[in-house]
């Protein structure tokens, strides 16, 4: 399979279009910032987002003005407040109109899979006795054929475009996550195009020893960006911390809709890339959102080539 | 521990005594977070937390900043994808108990946490269902913490995002989800349950200092209460030392400073 | 978390009960045959057996008379031949006749999904013009509340009891798997009991040390069974290989009824453990089936104590 | 390399060939392992294997011994629940090529690996679907390797356990399948594609040494015979040599000695 090592400007340039549905997933962890910035920087429009939690990267992309349309499931600044560029487009059109399509957090991750798995609708027992089928008339009742029951049902969802963050991939775009999974691989199944945004570009041989580790192959993906820190101020276990005060202080930013103009001019548009995001952010931040060292132990795969009998593994989990 | 006792402090340390004997609870942002993790160090060390965020067993080495800090990770028994936590763990009745927090609630429990005034066209738009309309659904037992105000206990909700009791507790029981509707409400000012024979919510203590005014004040209907009503021990030493010194040292989720206590 | 560990006897004796619908799952790879062994050995009757492959342990199982009815997708001998124990009841109801109940590999894996997702029934792209829903009336067909399509449905299963090996567990029963995955995890969610049977038992701190590897919490298991080797003559990743001479034997002693009864006096019936199964096979052929030593690399998961800065990892795929 | 050259062997050779051009394969048991592997080391270098059993992108030291062996693992690419293996990957479109083998098969192509006889008092039971149905329906080509024989190719199926063509090639692109039933079969006598006027199965190529008439004793109908009619190329010394040396040592799949090449 050739390289599909590209920078973000070019990834985002060639796979990301105007009018697009466009899903940057990540539950709290793993949330490409760098990719959302480039396609503010980009300048696209009228794309339709798609989150479980629209974060402060879709309060930032909303307010930059190139989504039409959110599909989610909880619009929060978490732990912190509200998403403010949001909350003025949609409680008072300002400065237009934002559609919202709405559902639960297992009504979303529902979604995801059953686009990954090219099913039609996927059924979940929530939204009973509750007003939002009617916000919502996607979501549906279904009889079961097997008795009285009646469940709920979701439609499948595939966005144009999947850019989900891990913490390394092959030039093959053969992804490896760990800690929070989010539904980082069932939106990059269910997406027609993938860019995978990896902390680090590691040789085959890394990812073909722990094969299991694996969440996304390079078959479905169609560009690898190299990008350290690229979830800033989300985070990549094991390699950076969540910066939280950049949360806290996004709330007195995206409530002011100038301050949030002068931020998009300071962060993103005044800069070229995320690498000038970060000499910006400086190494001391950055250095203090490093985690102590812990490392996982390792197991035992073995070596099934017929070549002599090796040692039995003593302690399956021992370093 | 000179210091005054604030009534969020009061609500935490409520809701975590309810937690003594329970074994599975599903811990969303939030305030749940310093109420099942008080719970764990003091009335139900046994107590498991599932996290939304597709954590189960965490070893926090810190306060979590959110349901989805990497020190959750770190430690833990388990990490898995959300649709597995969602459907094997939730949806499949292992949650014995849920937290719900509101931005408004009625009388019967059902809860609102989507938008103030008309859904088209919110005067304020909040943040939605996240995992809680599930949770109304499939946990075991659902628990309510939140504040109380005439604003948040409504007669009527503006949007039904979370499920509660119909008013009718046959149909309510023939609705064979696991549960059927919240079985507690704690709020800054007392504690609540429902009456079997209504689903009416019904106050059954009173917090240190608070009245039955204070109560008819910040309720938007004619609350219940039973007879006699209890009054809510204060908080020990001990519960206080370790909310304030181990779980928010900062004052974060206990109201000593300004922080948010939405789901 | 009470420790669960105990022998394989007690835990058939308690949990396994005549008349209970059982899977031993394990696609290929940690196929627990000690357990199947100890429900022969301890007369078990009526039992509806359910596996995506009834393999040779149930070829075994069925010829002992444990069972009454094979839930299943694909029957045989993997690269041999036939389960001829099965076929003798099925095609002519020697000694008595074998009840069926059969679905596709991805119909299974269908069902035990829906079995631990408490769904009342599961979609899948399968079955259309096929005689299959009409050999079984429970594959039936759903149209999709989105539009014209129609897809097929398979019902949940819940076994009473699910059986799964595993690499490694702690005595609550948190257990890890790598390799094959199979439908262990689904088939233990599924279940209203579980059994784990482990390679090796290992303190939290090696459990804890990769969450990521957890298929099974011990908050679904009942009980754990330390039985090295107990899925010979399957086999368990990095700790000993498939035993393909048996496989090849089984083709010989299932054919003929005396040599199966033959086989279970000697190998079941007249041994009271696995371990003096091990013991008869003996230690030469045990070491033969060893692989040579291949481990994985590690992961960085970080310590979060908000301790001092550690040093950034390098390289994540690092030994 | 003066050994004779089997049947089985051209069988093998010439569906390898097949896969010239194709991407990801599902690998299946017996025979199409051997197939795949043999292409990926002449025709196609660049070609994909996805193994039922959960594995992407093997890399396996030796011969592996079923689908589920331990040497698929260890180096590979990618391990996968069976679960998102058939989600993901085949029933969402991702797999190029799907081989099936057959007990009996009719000119449509429909398959039956169930049972011989009645369904309910079957003569021979058969292993069953596994996963054929499925490959069937969701692989975008569907390659049939199987011995040729009246018994095999027959006039009727005992039972339809993978869907064919209808006999209406308007019908069968109606149905919306990513395929519209087989594109190919290979057996030890020829290969065969599907008139798509007709949806018939046509013999395309004999192998060397094999007759029209050979094929007419082995088929339980009249069959198609293209015009001209090809001769399929004998395998290349370098063909036989990776058969021989690298894959099947043993001979268990090539037919040089007892094995078996079911489904």
């Amino acid at each position: 399979m050739p390289g599909k090592l590209t920078t973000m400007r070019e990834a985002v340039a060639e796979l990301v279009r105007d009018g697009d549905t466009v899903a940057i997933e990540g539950f709290t962890h793993l949330i490409s910032f760098a990719a959302g910035h480039e396609i503010i920087r980009q300048r696209r429009r009228d794309l339709t987002l798609c989150r479980m939690t629209p974060d402060v990267i879709y309060d930032q992309m909303v307010g930059a003005g190139v989504a039409r349309k959110l599909v989610f499931s909880w619009l929060g600044n978490p732990g912190v407040g509200s998403l403010h560029a949001v909350r003025r487009r949609v409680e008072r059109a300002d400065p237009e109109p934002l559609e919202l399509e709405e559902y639960s957090h297992f009504g979303m991750v529902c979604r995801y899979l059953a686009g990954a798995a090219n099913l039609p609708f996927f059924p979940l027992r929530s939204y009973y006795e509750t007003d939002l089928p009617r916000a919502n008339p996607l979501i549906r009742p279904l009889r079961s054929p097997y008795g009285e029951e009646t469940v709920y049902v979701v439609p499948p969802l595939r966005p144009d475009v999947a850019i989900v963050a891990v913490q390394r991939a092959t030039e093959a775009g053969d992804a490896q996550i760990w800690g929070l999974l989010g539904c980082q691989r069932e939106a990059a199944f269910a997406a027609r195009r993938v860019i995978v945004v990896c902390e680090e570009v590691v040789g085959e041989d890394v990812v073909r020893s722990d094969p299991n580790r694996t969440a996304i192959p390079g078959l479905i993906v169609d560009a690898v960006v190299h990008e350290p820190f690229g979830c800033h101020p989300s985070y990549a276990q094991g390699y950076y911390d969540r910066d939280n005060r950049f949360y806290l202080e996004w709330e007195r930013v995206s409530r002011d809709p100038e301050a949030l103009e002068r931020w998009l001019e300071g962060w993103v548009h005044g800069l070229s890339s995320h690498r000038e995001y970060l000499e910006k952010l400086g190494e001391e931040r950055l250095r203090s959102l490093r985690p102590a060292e812990r490392w996982s132990g390792r197991v035992h795969y073995g070596d099934y080539g017929g070549a002599a009998a090796g040692a039995f593994p003593a302690e399956g989990g021992g370093g | 521990m000179s210091e005054p006792v604030t009534p969020t402090e009061v609500m935490i340390v409520a809701a975590a005594r309810q937690l003594a004997g329970e074994r599975v609870c599903f811990v969303g942002v939030g305030l749940p977070n310093v109420v099942c993790n008080l719970a764990k160090r003091t009335v139900a060390p046994g107590l498991d937390l599932v996290y939304e965020s597709g954590v189960f067993g965490a070893a926090p080495a810190r306060l979590p900043l959110s349901i989805g800090d990497p020190t959750l990770v770190t430690g833990s028994t388990a990490v898995t994808g959300m649709f597995e936590l969602f459907a094997y763990y939730l949806q499949a009745g292992l949650v014995d108990v849920g937290f719900l927090g509101a931005a408004q609630i009625d009388r019967y429990g059902n809860i609102n946490t989507t938008v103030i005034g008309d859904y088209a066209k919110p005067t304020v738009r909040l943040p939605g269902s996240g995992g809680a309309c599930e949770i109304a659904i499939n946990a075991r037992k659902v628990f309510v913490i939140v504040r109380q105000a005439r604003r948040s206990f409504v007669e009527r909700l503006d949007f039904r995002t979370s499920p509660g009791r119909s008013g009718d507790p046959e149909h309510d029981r023939r609705r064979g989800w696991f549960g059927n509707g919240p079985s507690l409400v704690v709020t800054d000012l007392g504690i609540y349950g429902f009456d079997e024979a209504t689903g009416e919510m019904t106050l059954r203590s009173l917090h240190p200092g608070a009245t039955l005014e204070d109560v008819r004040a910040a309720t938007g209907w004619e609350m219940r209460a039973a007879e006699p009503l209890g009054e809510t021990p204060a908080p020990t030493p001990e519960e206080l030392r370790i909310l304030r010194e181990e779980l928010d040292p900062e004052g974060v989720y206990t109201g000593r400073r300004e922080g948010d206590a939405r789901r």
